[in-house]
């Protein structure tokens, strides 16, 4: 057992911090979805977007990655915002409509961004401080991932606390919860999703700008983290912040400790996963009651 | 009854009146298209301008123009014309590009091709229209019997082959084999083995990562690392390669155990990005840019001019082919050269002389050619391939 | 018989002179382009009838194709030249890959639906590059032998001939979708799209019929797959992938959603903005194809085929130039 | 089709009830939503559950509709035992529901959506192609029934682009086309003016004497207008199954309705 541990113990480690990766990007996918029904595939542009900006702006300084988060976060809400009024005039037009414009968005950008940092993988130096490994329990681990942790652990239990415990936390569920009932209070829920859409955006791009070290830019890389972002969603369940925490550190682990164990199934495994518990529970893990 | 039935006839009437009165003109029906001779000789250069292979096709594109530079737009004397096609990403996107340029564009002849997946999809397209496709980078191993088919890089399994009797020799135990898997990943690990087992070498395990999709290659290096192997054999390339080298920096495999690979792994663009994680790797390649010939240092010269960069193997292969034109339209005849004539000529030519080293054609239609060890070392305050010793012909 | 009539009637004829002509009139590369289209067209119509009318929204659609192309071209490869062997033994295979997996993906509904077929398609890509032995792995599989239509005949070859192939069996495959629409069982997919609570409490299993739309689609697609592998004698993994999915997807809502001539049409605008004009200005296909989505959206928010109302609104100009003219 | 025996249940007062309920139990975690609820429904009649809020009305209809898995009890149908029997197949059997906000077709014509009930129980599942030819006889049977609800002339309309009122008759009618033996309505006078709710009346007491109604309804001046049997609940029980005089003058149940003094009184008034 302690052999089993031992062999495996980075990659539960590594499944950590790619859960939290993938948390700060599903979860403006998952309330965007749960509290205003749209379907938003521009949101790996968003992380890819973010970083581009840390591919830019890092130089191996402290102050690079700060200036850096600081542009990704002006891109996350303006890209956030953007997108909101983009998709505003095709309420009531259904999911399909959303589908095919954001995703034409992200077509178009992603061009864009082809034709501004060229067509290869460009991978981001984190800050030299936290550029080399460290040993850990007798395994050699990056320093970068584990600080990744910690930062991202604690932007989490930021989104979740506010989420679960402050007033506007509460009037977001309420409106995932019941939208016809939030507006009839006379709250404009037009600048809930505005003001959820750019928080859930900012924080894709936050999550792409620190994040870079470990996904790095690269044509395609918006349709991979959009995949996996919208597995986690579907298997947390729609416009739940818990559900999107546990449904991404589920991915995590399937995708470095189930790859771990069986290497030779690697590409059925996120799939898989998300197959089994879709069978199990169509709604998700940790769907919200709608009234 | 009567009243349903008249709408249908209406309108097979009226298809069938102006069905009549067409013409021809078009696909069927045409005429004899006009013979190749006059004018310039139209040449494709089917290489990916989007995708994850963009960068790949920008090399074997700047390849071919700098040699059309250096002869004044003229292969075998006559004037050409360069018509470029998207190969794009898959299969489908490289096959409609080879479509277009045979059937619309009429090229005489195409040159490019970076998937090998697209390699096999447009066999049938040129081996029917008897169009010569110079490819200079796809390889297949499956494509043995082909016509009209050349290619003037290499066969898939030859880098692994190249170097897997070495390996054997110099590592004093067991050999990880990590590749994208792929059927270029899993030819270039075959052609290991082949010399590899052949000269005793021994094989911890051999595992395959999806491709594309794998950006963490963490749970592949832990198990590579704790199988307590000795060296490890990779087949990795763009982006791929350069998450690979990185991370088997940062997970604890360098310095530890021994990274051979194909060259493909820290050829061109891709080396700066890995930066000094790439140190101390060994790769097989059939070209490098510091080799010592006359071609070369005027190839160097003139690619580094025209781009900045350094050339790599598939700027090297796209220069051949255009030499490899130069010479068989000149054999054909310049002027009145046709795809035909061309595709004799080119079987005819007996040797190539390249920034490589002179090589000659192979029975499938591949070059014979020396295939060098590489290792990255520090140059100059870069980074750099050097050439450590020759691995024979191939 | 009334005016209406007439003109459409001149309309049906029109375009069937119209798809009759195009290997008369275009080259190679234009009319092997329109043979694309026609098999493309096939998909968005299965894609349409679980997404349009039966409102199931599905990304997996091209693993049937795939099946379908694989099975083609294996029958090709192995058996027999004869279109209507491959056509009938793709056909069956891919019923069989959809009630296999069809129980599964009904379960959801919804974006549920649509991320379950994701993940069959997706899994059906990878299945593909991995069974080398008999898909030929990444590489794909070549060596498909060119179609025979009558036994005795030479295979088709030329560009024309093989379109007009598939012209046939696409215009079959149409009015089979026609037909099916029109009966009891396609009212009631209607019904499921609309309202499927107030379909199980009038006494229908919703969940029989849902199976057998996604059966049905899965044929579909599976015989647009053999067109495929017929007119393309190449079959890659990349044809199940999510690419063709997503297009074929995103076709259906260009076109219409629920329409089917609007499913075929969208179908042969991606087909022509990404391998046409892609080609035209080289490298930039997805730019292309993100433009024409972006507007089609917002210009068309019916689709194309979604009445002649939004096409009017879209030209002003030209509609008040011919009020003026009128009048004057 | 086998429990199709509207007649027989009707012919014989007091036998086989057509619809019983013994001790049927829904408990959503520690709340008793609907809680050891037993009555019956005589064949033929037009049965009323009433109830202030929160009194477990809609939890009931959903039970018995088979919406909703029972925590405890039965439900039986003509004396079978349908408890286990999932939603479509209790429609099957002839119990078929209304919803409380109109559930149609929107896109389809007035005329395809009763078509669909038509089509459904002419067992044309399974087999598509065959019964196409027997499209004519399932319209005629489809404009009947519109004729029966006064929506021939809208026939060919969009289900989407009726008034209020022709959704809720013509909601009607899709059960009805289904020829059920017990029609459930669920609050079918919801959103309605005084007007429209007037004409519902009418339909209600228009529908053949064969098929059983039984209808969850706040608004008592419909419920007073068409039953002939009334049951009261009150927080998830069953307080009273009587006829109306008699449910009128119960004082349990002037006290359930927020402890009004004059239960007469609060019969004029408008439901909770």
């Amino acid at each position: 057992m302690t052999g089993w541990f031992n062999a495996h113990f980075v990659s539960m480690v590594d499944g950590v911090a790619y859960g939290l990766l993938l948390f700060t990007l599903a979860v403006g996918l998952s309330l965007v979805f749960g509290m205003m029904d749209v379907l938003n595939l521009a949101h790996g542009t968003l992380y890819l977007a973010g970083a581009y900006a840390a591919y830019a702006l890092s130089d191996g300084s402290w102050l690079g990655l700060v200036i850096a988060l600081a542009v990704g976060l002006v891109v996350g809400l303006v890209g956030g915002g953007l997108l909101a009024a983009a998709v505003a005039p095709l309420q009531g037009r259904g999911h399909l409509d959303q589908a095919a414009l954001t995703l034409g968005i992200s077509l178009i950008a992603a061009e864009v961004m082809v034709m501004l940092f060229g067509a290869e993988v460009l991978p981001t130096a984190p800050p030299a401080a936290l550029g080399g490994s460290v040993s850990l329990l007798g395994h050699t681990y990056p320093v970068y991932r584990l600080a990744f942790i910690g930062i991202a652990a604690v932007l989490a239990a930021l989104v979740y606390l506010a989420f679960e415990r402050s007033s506007v936390g509460a009037l977001v569920r309420a409106t995932v919860a019941d939208r016809d009932m939030v507006r009839a209070m006379g709250v404009d829920t037009r600048k809930v999703l505005f003001g959820v859409f750019g928080f859930g955006a900012a924080l894709a791009a936050v999550g792409g700008v620190l994040g870079a070290p470990i996904i790095a830019p690269g044509p395609g890389i918006d349709e991979r983290v959009l995949v996996l972002s919208l597995v986690v969603v579907v298997i947390g369940g729609l416009g739940s912040v818990r559900g999107a925490l546990l449904g991404a550190l589920l991915i995590g682990q399937v995708q470095t400790l189930g790859v771990a164990l069986v290497p030779s199934y690697a590409p059925f495994l996120l799939f898989g996963a998300m197959l089994l518990v879709l069978a199990l529970r169509p709604q998700g893990l940790f769907a919200p009651g709608r009234a | 009854m009567t009243a349903r039935r008249t709408p249908f006839l209406i309108a097979a009437a009226a298809a069938g009146a102006l069905a009549l009165s067409a013409c021809g003109g078009g696909t069927l029906g045409g005429g004899e298209e006009e013979a190749g001779s006059g004018g310039p000789i139209k040449i494709g250069l089917l290489v990916p301008q989007s995708g994850v292979y963009k960068s790949l096709g920008d090399d074997m594109k700047a390849g071919f123009e700098v040699y059309l530079e250096e002869h004044d737009n003229q292969l075998g004397g006559v004037e050409v014309e360069v018509i470029l096609a998207d190969e794009g990403e898959t299969a489908d996107s490289g096959k409609a590009a080879a479509d277009k340029l045979v059937k619309q564009d009429e090229v005489d002849v195409v040159t490019g091709v970076v998937s090998s997946a697209v390699m096999n999809g447009v066999v049938d397209l040129f081996e029917t229209s008897k169009i010569p496709l110079v490819g200079s980078n796809a390889s297949p191993t499956t494509l043995t019997d082909a016509t009209y088919i050349w290619r003037t890089s290499y066969v898939n399994d030859q880098p692994g082959e190249a170097l897997g009797a070495y390996v054997a020799e110099q590592v004093d135990g067991s050999v990880y084999f990590l590749a994208a898997d792929y059927q270029a990943g899993l030819d270039e690990v075959t052609g290991f083995k082949r010399s590899f087992d052949a000269a005793g070498g021994e094989t911890a395990d051999e595992v395959y990562t999806p491709f594309p999709g794998t950006t963490n290659f963490q749970p592949f290096l832990s198990n590579a690392k704790s199988s307590g192997a000795e060296a490890l054999f990779s087949f990795y390339a763009g982006g791929a390669a350069v998450e690979f080298v990185k991370q088997y920096d940062q997970f604890g495999l360098l310095g530890e155990i021994d990274h051979y690979s194909a060259g493909f792994l820290t050829e061109g663009g891709v080396l700066d990005a890995q930066g000094e994680s790439a140190l101390g790797t060994f790769t097989a390649m059939n070209y490098n840019f510091d080799l010592d010939n006359e071609l070369n240092a005027s190839f160097v010269e003139a690619y580094e001019a025209k781009t900045g960069l350094k050339p790599t193997t598939y700027a090297m292969a796209s220069y051949d082919a255009a030499h490899v034109l130069d010479l068989a339209i000149e054999a054909a005849g310049g002027e009145d050269a046709d795809s035909e004539s061309i595709n004799a000529a080119i079987g005819e030519i007996e040797e190539v002389e390249s920034p490589r080293g002179t090589w000659t054609w192979s029975e499938i239609g591949t070059p014979v050619q020396t295939w060098y060890l590489r290792e990255v070392q520090e140059v100059d305050g870069g980074l750099a391939n050097v050439v450590i010793q020759e691995l024979g012909e191939l | 018989m009334s005016a209406l009539q007439v003109r459409r009637s001149l309309l049906v004829g029109l375009v069937a002179f119209g798809l009759l002509m195009v290997p008369w009139v275009f080259g190679a590369f234009t009319v092997s382009t329109f043979t694309r289209a026609l098999v493309f067209a096939v998909l968005a119509m299965a894609v349409n009838l679980l997404t349009g009318v039966a409102g199931m929204p599905t990304l997996g659609q091209a693993a049937y194709f795939g099946v379908g192309a694989y099975a083609g071209a294996l029958v090709s490869i192995h058996w027999s030249e004869l279109g209507v062997v491959q056509l009938v033994v793709a056909t069956l295979a891919g019923v069989v890959a959809a009630v296999l997996t069809g129980p599964l993906a009904i379960r959801g509904r919804g974006v549920a639906f649509l991320m379950i077929t994701l993940a069959i398609g997706e899994i059906g890509h990878s299945a593909a590059g991995r069974l080398d032995a008999v898909t030929g792995g990444t590489d794909g599989l070549s060596g498909i032998r060119p179609v025979v239509v009558l036994p005795g005949s030479e295979g088709l070859v030329n560009e024309g001939l093989i379109y007009y192939y598939v012209l046939v069996v696409a215009v079959l495959a149409y009015l089979g979708v026609g037909v099916l629409l029109r009966s009891p069982f396609g009212l009631t997919l209607r019904g499921l799209r609309d309202n499927e609570a107030r379909l199980r409490a009038v006494g229908y299993r919703t969940d029989a019929y849902a199976l057998g739309a996604y059966v049905y689609a899965g044929g579909l697609a599976a015989l647009a797959g053999s067109l495929w592998a017929s007119s393309q004698r190449f079959v890659a993994p990349g044809d199940m992938g999510f690419e063709i999915a997503a297009l074929a997807l995103l076709a259906v809502i260009v076109g219409g959603v629920g329409s089917m001539w609007g499913a075929c049409l969208g179908a042969a605008l991606v087909v022509f903005t990404r391998d046409y004009f892609g080609q035209i200005v080289s490298g930039h296909a997805p730019l292309l194809l993100g433009i024409l989505f972006v507007l089609a959206v917002y210009l068309l928010p019916k689709g194309i085929a979604g009445g002649r109302a939004q096409w009017r609104s879209l030209f002003p100009a030209a509609r008040a130039a011919r009020t003026t003219g009128e009048t004057t | 089709m086998s429990a199709q025996v509207p007649d027989a249940g009707a012919a014989v007062a007091g036998g086989v009830p057509a619809v019983a309920v013994e001790g049927l139990s829904r408990h959503f975690g520690s709340l008793k939503a609907v809680h050891e609820v037993t009555f019956a429904v005589r064949a033929g009649s037009r049965h009323a559950v009433i109830g202030p809020n929160g009194a477990g009305k809609s939890t009931l209809f959903a039970l018995i509709a088979g919406a909703l898995p029972a925590t405890a009890g039965r439900v039986r149908l003509h004396g079978d035992d349908v408890t286990s029997l999932a939603e479509h197949a209790r429609a099957r059997r002839g119990l078929v529901r209304t919803f409380q906000h109109s559930s149609l077709f929107l896109s389809a014509t007035a005329r395809e959506n009763v078509l669909l009930a038509v089509q459904r129980r002419h067992g044309v599942q399974g087999s598509p192609w065959r019964a196409v030819g027997r499209r004519r006889a399932l319209l005629e049977e489809a404009d009947e029934v519109l004729g029966q609800l006064h929506l021939l002339d809208r026939a060919g309309a969009a289900a989407g682009a009726l008034s209020h009122g022709e959704r809720r008759q013509l909601e009607v009618a899709v059960a009805l086309a289904t020829s059920p033996s017990v029609l459930l309505l669920d609050e079918p006078a919801a959103g309605m003016s005084p007007a429209d709710t007037h004409a519902f009346q009418q339909i209600v007491l228009g529908l053949p004497q064969e098929v059983t109604v039984l209808l969850v309804e706040h608004d008592l001046d419909l419920v007073f207008g068409v039953a002939d049997t009334v049951t009261v609940l009150h927080l998830g029980e069953h307080l009273i199954t009587g006829e109306p005089a008699q449910v009128r003058a119960s004082e349990a149940v002037q006290q359930a309705y927020l402890g009004a003094e004059d239960t007469s009184d609060l019969f004029l008034e408008e439901g909770p």
